[in-house]
């Protein structure tokens, strides 16, 4: 297990994680290569279908993360990501999927320590659940 | 397949020092579909971009990622290296190196690996882009300025100076907001009035500027350069054309007894008044709530008294409507009222008022016409007791922020007190004193040193009324925390600074962000400090966050500035990163099944409905359509329709699907 | 073909034997409230008690997914990488009615007529198919209106009919049947001497599948389809439990590096089956849509394959969530 | 490996050369990567094919190319849905899939000593470009050749080079036109629907067989000129474009009433049309 | 359904007349209480101090116990204890992670935490508007309310009131005919963590509070809070010695004054229990007794 | 019964409606849909505990949109997805009538005003097996709910019955259809399974009027209207909205509350 290097999906947000990864950049701080940035212009057009490809393409886990309430760029994405959100995980967890692997955040332009501290916690987090074998099984199972 | 380029660019050591950046090249060689790729030094210099240039020539490349810094840095550099060579400069795309990988991580494979990926993920989305041009709208040069508060009024003559036309709306029947109020203005001390009518006066003559008092904003629809607005003239009960400014109306009213805003009640008026001498414009209100006519259907003395028969009391509220390319919201703030600071007994003891009433008190032509007496029984005040931070920076009232005018009207209070009353005793319980401005330390410090205020720092914690006196309990924290009880004849709470009732309201007419304490966010709070999210709307003064005068109107002309800056250009270019609805062959036309959810979805009322017609001209589906100028790109209709009928170009559900589908193949 | 004897015990004993040898079994298996076709994995599980399974078992022989190749590509190259069609199971189906046995014929003309679909004939060449006649039939079943019989024997290896208590007769049909006999002959026991009609269940015949077949040749255009469609409400329930219904899909899954072409069940009740890529559709509404199925089955087949597209198993009426039944649809065009 | 050969294998086929007929139309030069396999392959005109973006599926058309010319085969499409968008994506030298050639032929030994009308609109040239090319390299064999082609304006014409080609023969007779509105200041051709302009120009029916391709629209207005102009249903052809999945018939979606269009068809006369139902 | 009880060890202690005087107003008022069986100790003063988790654990069971036991609101008149229990339930409610690891160190399931309520909440809710035309006597004093610092404070615990000047409780002794009068010590503390080791500090503060209520004429101080109470009464001496004067002035709960007013038996309503004599009775102006109905 | 037969019989004669949908007794014990186009045939409609299809999934079907104005036989749920189809502008005021049912009365509605009174006084919750079955799932572990639906879905050979028995499935092409990208994967495999029931339940989140009819309609007894009700149960109580109470109505996820929960994010 102590090889194992989970694989973390952040899909954020332009104006204030993207940018406030760029802060985490431009301040030097380091954190866990582990983590791949893709950029929306605003959580409001994260489609939570992209998560589900994410695990069944092999992610270990997922980061979301935009702006804090009312700091949306476009005023209320964030705010209708949020509900949106809230109601993926609630189905999610139903369904037995480990959501505990999906960490939403919020950080803002200004956090980049923040964002470093979110890369960790989650590869920290993840790296002790393991691969997400049963996800990735199932994916591989219709693979025959 | 695709032919596309990929530049790796060093950025000197930033890059190149943690990540093999030639390693990145030769991976990314082998991607299919990528038909050149190099590492340079340096991508953005002038040779940097040479070699962008002349690969897209040579190579015939139809997308290009440029694997440097982050795009927000140099985006617009490359994309304009390849809109120079002809490539569209929308099939450019960066791949963040130096912000997202070499400067957060250790040098090492697994670093050059992440590069590696980051660069093919864009690969991928590049070459499902699609060149975009810029959107195109046209201008109109009239400026929506809405409050006639000193920001108002200088965003309003700056730009009706520079040529403009401009519509200003007020609230109150008169222009002139808070500052018309105060006494004397820090820290120099001259008269607030007197600077400020000129001002007033000379917006009521300016040939650009189209005044309406006693107005509010009904609604504004529209994107950047092409508003339309409606503003809601509420009824004045008076023909302003026939009105000729007398007054004899205001001294006849027999409803004297009604407590005047202008005098923060501390003054009465009558029905029928102008809020204050020097009102612009100087024409009465009939104030209906209060009217004997209105509530008891008689009495009709104005009417009769006037001279050119200008009372209307069939006068109806008026819409008028007008086409504007820009607003200018500088709608300013109130202070804290009556019934937050029950510890403090204000609003229960008649003594214990607020910063802006105690301004009347001062000011020349407030209720007391300048002599400081105290509200309950007249008397003057031999101590009184300041408390700065009156509601601001105390999380527990929900108000965390400081209200920054406080600590320079307060020493301004105290020192204009002590100047009238020189046997007087003034206390200032404070925080912090947050003096910083020009020549304001050297104000509150005048206050201490030559008028011998008393500046106590502690915090109150309760104020009850005994044998006529004022117990005021608190602590010295620098005397270890010392209890301490004055007795007081008068207290002025320096209240927090709030923003207005009904800012919510109108930040969602103008589809502006506001923050948890309804003062409206600014697009950036540094670099872009008086636009708002929403294109073509500007901020000005206190309706930000309280803010003192020279504060104001330096944001006023600086608003005024932009809107100047827009006026100058005749059409708008706009990046087209906007949703559009699908349309595909009929009978379909396109897969939107007009459900319209996306419509409450659009912070921006982007979505609009079109009917689409058969060849016979008979409607046979009614889908979204998205207005391209009022668009912002932000999504989320995007992600929200269930049958993917709308895409956001640049991201677009092919480009995201490749990013993600590549990261983790 | 020879006749013998089994008890329901040595059923069991020869399933376990075949199970030894590592072939699968599909047999029908109580799930929830359902019983249904899967591999056999504990005889426990077996069950014959019902009268007929939810799906049909021609997933064994045309699965729901079903991969046709592979391909990988390095730069402008790409490589292909052929079904490999070797190392394909021996398998049985297990307790199949004899409706699903006389399924296979049609099936099999569907995709050996002509163009030889090599995957379904190297499984069907791989399928042993043991039935059991059916003691019971429900309103629903109709097999004897399109020349079916509850112990009809075509496509069966071999045929088991229940007698009595526990004991079956065998009717070893095939060569394969034969491999069956000679897996374990001692589990057989001799001829019996009672028939096997009377241990028959009673199915009513309800339509002349004839007439049914002449009739519909001028109906295209008829006004009963738009009529008697109006319920159905476009899925494809009934297609994927018929025994027959084969059409298909063709779908590539991966990325342009890699993946695999696959053949997946498709159906003509579904909106998109016909939709072309401009836009239009040849059958555009759901009554033009029901009419292929019933035309398909009964009346294009048998024209151009010289095979009924029905067995009479039933499965869509029961399947159907608007209760379109197939025995009332027909005795309405018939009498319309 | 197995004795059975895989229906769904498709031939590797090189692009060799991509021309760019219209907007979002082009046409491919293939040529097979295995010299054995194109050793084999055979077709003839009006015989189609499955062509394959692997990862993305397969798409039906028509060979364009003529079967007297051997050395690759063509195919012209026009960018619709998912295969044709990922085949527009593509560059000279990759390689795609193919499986065919399929369906049935446009019988041109039986037309020998007859006279052609090919009358053709927008995107279905393509299909008849092959019939085309077939008579012009056997031109001694037939009598006179006309072509009617029709596009919706000057852009939308495909192979507009060949056209030229064509046009500069002095032993074929063509005729272009563009829907009203459609035409560009130099256009020479004529302005107008095909079944209108077809009308004016009132071909003999004499000895001479119609092959007609084009949009519904059109097909269903020319049919009704020809058997004015005296045209018998049965030397009337034209060839159908159902959606298709396998192309050998079993798949089960092609289908006009019990006849495939992949295995019976593409190409039908109008007789045997008016004896199918109108699923197509 | 009935109302759930978490009476607290005070009321089942040295407040038993807070107990005893609260069940006889609350049958008078036909409000049904039923006790959580086995309810322990909310660790209020201590717990909190020490430790986080057992803080939020002693409280919890109670609550688990009245949700299993099917309560969805508890009555909590202890101000203490309320506090605890209120702020409990707000913080396991927010954290579902938090709430999981309380529940399954207490072993009892917790979903939907029942909702604890003072005493001055469930009287805002039964007390009629009209009270004042039922009563036997009119409890006819100036009195100071006391609500002291838990009751109504944290505010975003206790949503209700307003935490620097709180109401309610005037309004409840102006609906049984009391003046309460407009002082300036409703929510000062009294010294309850120091009521035993520091008595000095008890009478410091204590007698601010009653040289503020007694100068502005009161006649009684009305509290809600069992730790007030002791400090005011039973401390009484050591506020005498710190400020050398005598205080006679006494303090009742709010249900001893309303259980007066609707002419409960004084015993009943466990007056003889103060160390500071109670001699008052309800009914001084006579007119509104003689107009009220029997 | 016979009420319900005397109000379709009375909306046909009056011309009120050109077709009454409603429910009939059909084959094998089981209800099925039932056009009816003359006042004669009125006495075939029928009503009970067995009549789960939700009718209003007919409306949007142009054979039956040629028939005329259409009657519905609403018991809640219709009525129900009627509103939410309302306000979701796929139907407009005037274009059906309502027979609904309730407590054996039949009450003739065709304004969606008296439609919303209607469903605002009638109680909404589930059905106590499907309640009981959130419940008991809910109880779990999250690998034994995995597991649960691993081999519930596994099991769905992607008939889209349930897609077709939804009134609120009336995409004319569902995410399911897209194929650039092709988002879903067509096959019934375990995961192109998994990701279409899980994509339709986000798909009917704040629009599902939980009928079940989806669970019906499934031909292997698949319990996949409990994701639906579901999501719709978490959402009522999260957002405090419920799907087809109102024409006007906000849509769940695409409004929002200021002070929305958030606990999950940090």
């Amino acid at each position: 297990m102590s090889e194992f290097e989970p694989k973390i999906v952040a899909f954020v947000c332009n104006w204030c994680t993207y940018a406030g990864a760029d802060l985490t950049g431009t301040s030097r701080i380091k954190y866990a290569p582990n983590v791949r940035i893709v950029r929306f212009p605003c959580t409001g057009r994260i489609d939570f279908m992209l998560l589900l490809k994410a695990f069944s393409q092999g992610a270990d886990g997922i980061i979301v993360s935009g702006c804090h309430p009312n700091d949306c760029h476009y005023t209320s994405g964030n705010f209708h990501a949020r509900r949106r959100w809230m109601a993926f995980r609630n189905l999610a967890e139903f369904m037995g999927i480990e959501v505990e692997r999906i960490q939403f955040s919020w950080v803002s332009a200004a956090e980049g320590a923040k964002w470093a501290d979110l890369v960790n916690s989650t590869v920290n987090r993840v790296r002790e659940l393991g691969p997400y074998d049963a996800y990735r099984q199932m994916a591989a199972s219709s693979w025959q | 397949m695709a032919r596309i380029g990929v530049f790796v660019c060093h950025c000197g050591e930033n890059i190149g020092a943690t990540v093999d950046c030639a390693r990145v090249a030769e991976a990314c060689r082998k991607i299919p579909g990528v038909a050149h790729s190099v590492d340079y030094k340096y991508m953005c210099s002038d040779p940097g971009q040479t070699l962008i240039r002349e690969a897209i020539a040579q190579n015939k490349l139809t997308g290009v990622v440029v694997a440097a810094c982050s795009p927000r840095m140099h985006e617009p550099t490359f994309r304009r290296v390849c809109s120079e060579s002809g490539l569209n400069p929308y099939l450019c795309e960066m791949a963040n190196l130096r912000e997202h990988c070499s400067w957060v991580h250790e040098k090492s494979d697994v670093t050059t690996d992440k590069a590696i990926d980051l660069v093919a993920m864009l690969v991928e989305k590049v070459k499902r882009n699609k060149p975009l041009h810029p959107i195109k709208v046209p201008v109109t040069k009239t400026a929506l300025v809405l409050g006639g508060g000193i920001s108002g009024i200088q965003a309003a003559l700056d730009i009706a100076n520079a040529g403009h036309k401009v519509i200003l709306v007020e609230r109150d029947p008169s222009i002139g907001g808070h500052m018309s109020q105060l006494s004397e203005t820090f820290p120099t001390l001259d008269c607030s009035q007197c600077i400020l009518t000129p001002r007033m006066v000379e917006v009521a003559q300016h040939p650009n500027i189209t005044l309406y008092t006693y107005s509010e904003l009904e609604s504004l629809d529209g994107f950047i350069g092409n508003f339309k607005t409606r503003i809601r003239k509420k009824a004045r009960s008076l023909d302003e054309k026939l009105c000729t400014g007398c007054g004899l109306c205001t001294t006849k009213c027999p409803n004297k007894k009604i407590p005047s805003e202008f005098n923060t009640g501390l003054g009465m008026r009558t029905a029928i008044y102008v809020p204050f001498p020097q009102a612009v414009p100087n024409k009465p209100v009939i104030d209906r709530e209060h009217c004997t006519y209105y509530t008891k259907g008689r009495c009709r003395v104005c009417e009769k008294v006037c001279p050119t028969q200008a009372i209307r009391f069939d006068q109806e509220d008026q819409i008028v409507e007008h086409e504007v390319g820009a607003v200018v919201v500088a709608t300013g703030f109130t202070v804290k009222e009556t019934d937050f600071f029950p510890e403090y007994g204000y609003g229960k003891y008649k003594d214990v008022i607020n910063g802006l009433q105690f301004e009347r008190i001062l000011s020349a032509s407030g209720p007391t016409l300048g002599e400081v007496k105290r509200p309950s029984d007249g008397r003057v005040p031999e101590t009184v007791v300041f408390i700065a931070c009156a509601g601001s920076r105390d999380p527990a009232k929900g108000i965390e922020y400081c209200s920054k005018i406080c600590c320079m009207y307060t020493a301004k209070h105290a020192m204009l007190y002590k100047h009238k009353v020189h046997h007087g005793q003034a206390y200032v319980f404070y925080m912090d004193i947050r003096a910083a401005g020009k020549m304001y330390d050297e104000f509150t410090r005048r206050a201490i040193e030559e008028d011998h205020v008393q500046y106590i720092r502690g915090r109150v914690s309760r104020i009850y009324e005994r044998n006529g006196k004022l117990i005021v309990q608190g602590a010295d924290t620098l005397l270890n925390a010392m209890p301490v009880e004055i007795e007081a004849d008068l207290v002025v709470l320096a209240t927090a600074g709030v923003a207005n009732e009904g800012a919510e309201a109108l930040a969602q007419k103008l589809h502006v962000s506001y923050d948890s304490h309804k003062f409206f966010v600014e697009a950036h709070p540094k670099l872009r400090p008086v636009e708002t999210n929403t294109a073509g709307v500007f901020l000005a003064g206190a309706c930000q966050s309280p803010k003192d005068i020279p504060e104001s109107v330096g944001q006023a002309s600086g608003t005024a500035a932009k809107v100047a800056a827009l006026f100058s250009m005749d059409e708008l270019t706009r990046e087209p990163v906007v949703a559009v609805v699908n349309r595909t062959a009929p009978p379909l036309y396109s897969t939107c099944v007009g459900c319209f959810l996306c419509q409450s979805a659009c912070p921006y009322q982007a979505i609009e409905r079109e009917e689409i017609k058969n060849r016979n001209g008979q409607v046979v589906k009614t889908i979204a359509k998205v207005n391209p100028g009022l668009c912002q790109g932000c999504g989320t209709c995007v992600a929200f329709c269930r049958s993917k009928s709308i895409d956001l170009q640049g991201y677009t559900h092919e480009q995201v699907y490749a990013e993600v589908m590549e990261l983790l193949s | 073909m020879q006749k013998r004897s089994i008890r329901r015990a040595q059923i069991n004993v020869l399933l376990e034997k075949l199970l030894s040898l590592h072939q699968v079994i599909y047999a029908p298996q109580k799930l929830g409230n359902q019983v249904d076709f899967a591999p056999l994995r504990d005889l426990q599980d077996l069950t014959l008690d019902h009268i007929q399974t939810v799906r049909s078992a021609k997933a064994a022989l045309f699965p729901p997914v079903e991969e046709l190749l592979r391909y990988q590509r390095a730069g402008v190259e790409t490589e292909l990488q052929d079904r490999d069609l070797t190392n394909l199971a021996e398998q049985v189906l297990f307790g199949t009615r004899p409706c699903d046995a006389a399924a296979i014929a049609p099936l099999s003309a569907v995709f050996t007529t002509d163009d030889q679909d090599a995957i379904f004939a190297r499984r069907l060449e791989r399928t042993t198919v043991i039935s059991v006649s059916c003691e019971r039939s429900d309103g629903d079943c109709f097999c004897t209106s399109v020349g079916v019989g509850p112990g009809d024997s075509r496509g069966s290896d071999l045929l088991l009919t229940r007698l009595q208590d526990d004991e079956y007769l065998a009717e070893i049909l095939t060569a394969k049947g034969e491999a069956l006999l000679q897996l374990a002959p001692e589990l057989f026991g001799p001829e019996p001497a009672e028939s096997k009609e009377a241990h028959l269940a009673k199915v009513q015949k309800r339509f002349d599948w004839e007439a049914l077949h002449d009739k519909l040749a001028g109906a295209f255009d008829h006004p009963f389809w738009l009529r008697t469609a109006l319920a159905c409400l476009g899925c494809g329930a009934c297609a994927y439990v018929c025994p027959v219904c084969s059409c298909f899909d063709i779908q590539d899954e991966g990325s342009q590096k890699k993946g695999r072409r696959l053949r997946s069940w498709d159906s003509c009740g579904l909106a998109l089956f016909t939709l072309h890529a401009s836009g239009h559709n040849p059958r555009s509404i759901q009554s033009q849509r029901w009419r292929q199925r019933m035309m398909h089955k009964f009346s294009y087949m048998p024209d151009q394959l010289q095979q009924l597209g029905c067995v009479g198993c039933g499965r869509c009426s029961r399947a159907c969530p608007a209760d379109m039944n197939l025995i009332e649809q027909v005795e309405n065009f018939l009498f319309a | 490996m197995t004795s059975f050969s895989n229906l769904y294998k498709p031939y590797l086929l090189r692009i060799e050369r991509i021309t760019e007929e219209a907007p979002g139309v082009r046409t491919f030069r293939l040529a097979f990567t295995d010299q054995q396999e194109k050793e084999r392959f055979h077709f003839k005109a009006g015989q189609f094919g499955e062509y394959s973006v692997f990862g993305e599926g397969e798409c039906t058309f028509c060979i364009a190319s003529s079967p007297t010319r051997s050395d690759y085969i063509e195919c012209t499409f026009r960018q619709m849905g998912r295969v044709t968008s990922a085949l527009m994506n593509l560059e000279e030298g990759d390689t795609i899939g193919f499986r065919g050639p399929y369906g049935n032929v446009f019988p041109l030994e039986a037309w020998q000593g007859k006279s052609l009308l090919f009358i053709a609109g927008g995107i279905a040239l393509p299909p008849m470009r092959c019939v085309i090319w077939n008579a012009l390299d056997w031109r001694d064999r037939f009598k006179n050749i006309t072509i009617l082609y029709g596009a919706r304006t000057v852009s939308d014409l495909v192979y507009k080079h060949e056209l030229q080609e064509w046009q500069t023969r002095p032993d074929v007779n063509v005729v272009t036109t563009v829907d009203p509105g459609g035409e560009t200041p130099d256009w020479k051709g004529k302005v107008g629907f095909v079944p209108t302009v077809l009308e004016k120009m009132a071909p003999s029916a004499d000895n001479t067989i119609a092959i007609v391709c084009g949009p519904p629209v059109m097909i269903k207005f020319t049919f009704p000129v020809l058997t004015q102009l005296g045209f018998e249903p049965d030397k009337i052809y034209t060839t159908l474009e159902n959606r298709m999945k396998c192309g050998v018939g079993k798949c089960g979606r092609c289908n006009v009433g019990k006849l495939y269009v992949c295995k019976d068809g593409p190409v039908f006369t109008y007789a045997q049309l008016k004896e199918m139902p109108a699923e197509y | 359904m009935k109302m759930g009880y978490y009476p607290g060890c005070s009321i089942s202690g040295s407040s038993r007349e807070y107990g005893e005087s609260l069940l006889a107003v609350l049958r008078a008022l036909d409000v049904e209480l039923a006790e959580v069986e086995d309810w322990n100790c909310c660790g209020a003063s201590a717990a909190h101090n020490l430790n986080h988790t057992l803080s939020l654990a002693l409280p919890a069971r109670s609550l688990a116990l009245a949700e299993q036991q099917g309560f969805q609101e508890l009555l909590v008149p202890c101000a203490a204890c309320f506090s605890r229990l209120a702020a409990t339930r707000k913080a396991l409610m927010a954290d579902d992670a938090k709430r999981r690891q309380i529940a399954d160190l207490v072993e009892l399931p917790m979903k939907n935490i029942p909702v604890s309520i003072n005493l001055l909440q469930l009287l805002q809710r039964v007390l009629p508007e009209n009270l004042k035309e039922k009563l036997r006597a009119p409890f006819d004093y100036k009195v100071a309310c006391y609500y002291g610092c838990l009751l109504v404070r944290p505010a975003e615990v206790v949503e209700f009131d307003r935490e620097e000047d709180p109401e309610e409780m005037d309004r409840i002794m102006e609906k049984i005919g009391a003046a309460p009068l407009d002082w300036a010590f409703k929510t000062e503390c009294c010294g309850a963590g120091f009521s035993v080791p520091r008595t000095d500090v008890v009478g410091r503060l204590c007698a601010r509070i009653l040289d503020d209520a007694v100068s502005r004429g009161a006649e009684a101080v009305i509290v809600a809070c069992p730790m007030c109470h002791s400090n005011l009464d039973m401390r009484r001496q050591a506020s005498e010695s710190h400020s050398g004067k005598k205080y006679t002035i006494p303090i009742l709960y709010v249900t001893q004054a309303i259980g007066l007013a609707l002419g409960l038996d004084a015993k009943q309503l466990g007056l003889q229990r103060h160390i500071v004599p109670v001699r008052l009775s309800a009914g001084k102006s006579s007119q509104i007794l003689e107009n009220a109905p029997a | 019964m016979e009420a319900l037969q005397k109000s379709a019989r009375e909306a046909l004669e009056n011309h009120k409606a050109k077709v009454i949908i409603g429910y009939s007794e059909g084959s094998g014990g089981r209800m099925r849909p039932i056009f009816v186009q003359s006042p004669a045939e009125a006495e075939k409609l029928t009503w009970n505990d067995r009549c789960t299809q939700n009718l209003a999934v007919y409306i949007a079907k142009p054979e039956v949109q040629k028939l005329g104005k259409p009657a519905l036989v609403a018991p809640l749920p219709v009525l129900r997805a009627v509103l939410q189809l309302a306000s979701e502008n796929q139907i407009k005021e005037g274009d059906l009538l309502v027979l609904a049912l309730s407590d054996g009365r039949v009450t003739e509605l065709s304004q969606f005003s008296e439609m919303e009174e209607f469903v605002a006084k009638t109680p909404t919750h589930l059905a106590s097996k499907d309640q009981e079955a959130i419940e008991r799932l809910e109880k779990m572990t999250p690998q034994e709910r995995w597991q649960y639906w691993q081999s519930e879905l596994t099991r769905c050979f992607k008939c889209y019955a349930c897609r077709a028995a939804c009134p609120m499935c009336y995409c004319s092409r569902c995410t399911v259809e897209c194929n650039q990208p092709q988002w879903i994967p067509v096959p019934a495999h375990p995961l192109g399974n998994w990701e279409w029931h899980l994509m339709r339940a986000m798909h009917l989140a704040g629009r599902c009027v939980s009928c079940g009819a989806c669970g019906d309609a499934c031909p292997l007894d698949i319990p996949i209207h409990l994701l639906t009700m579901k999501v719709e149960a978490d959402i009522h109580r999260e957002f405090g909205s419920q799907a087809g109470m109102k024409v006007q109505s906000e849509h769940a996820l695409s409004s929002f509350k200021v002070q929305d929960k958030e606990n999950f994010i940090i």
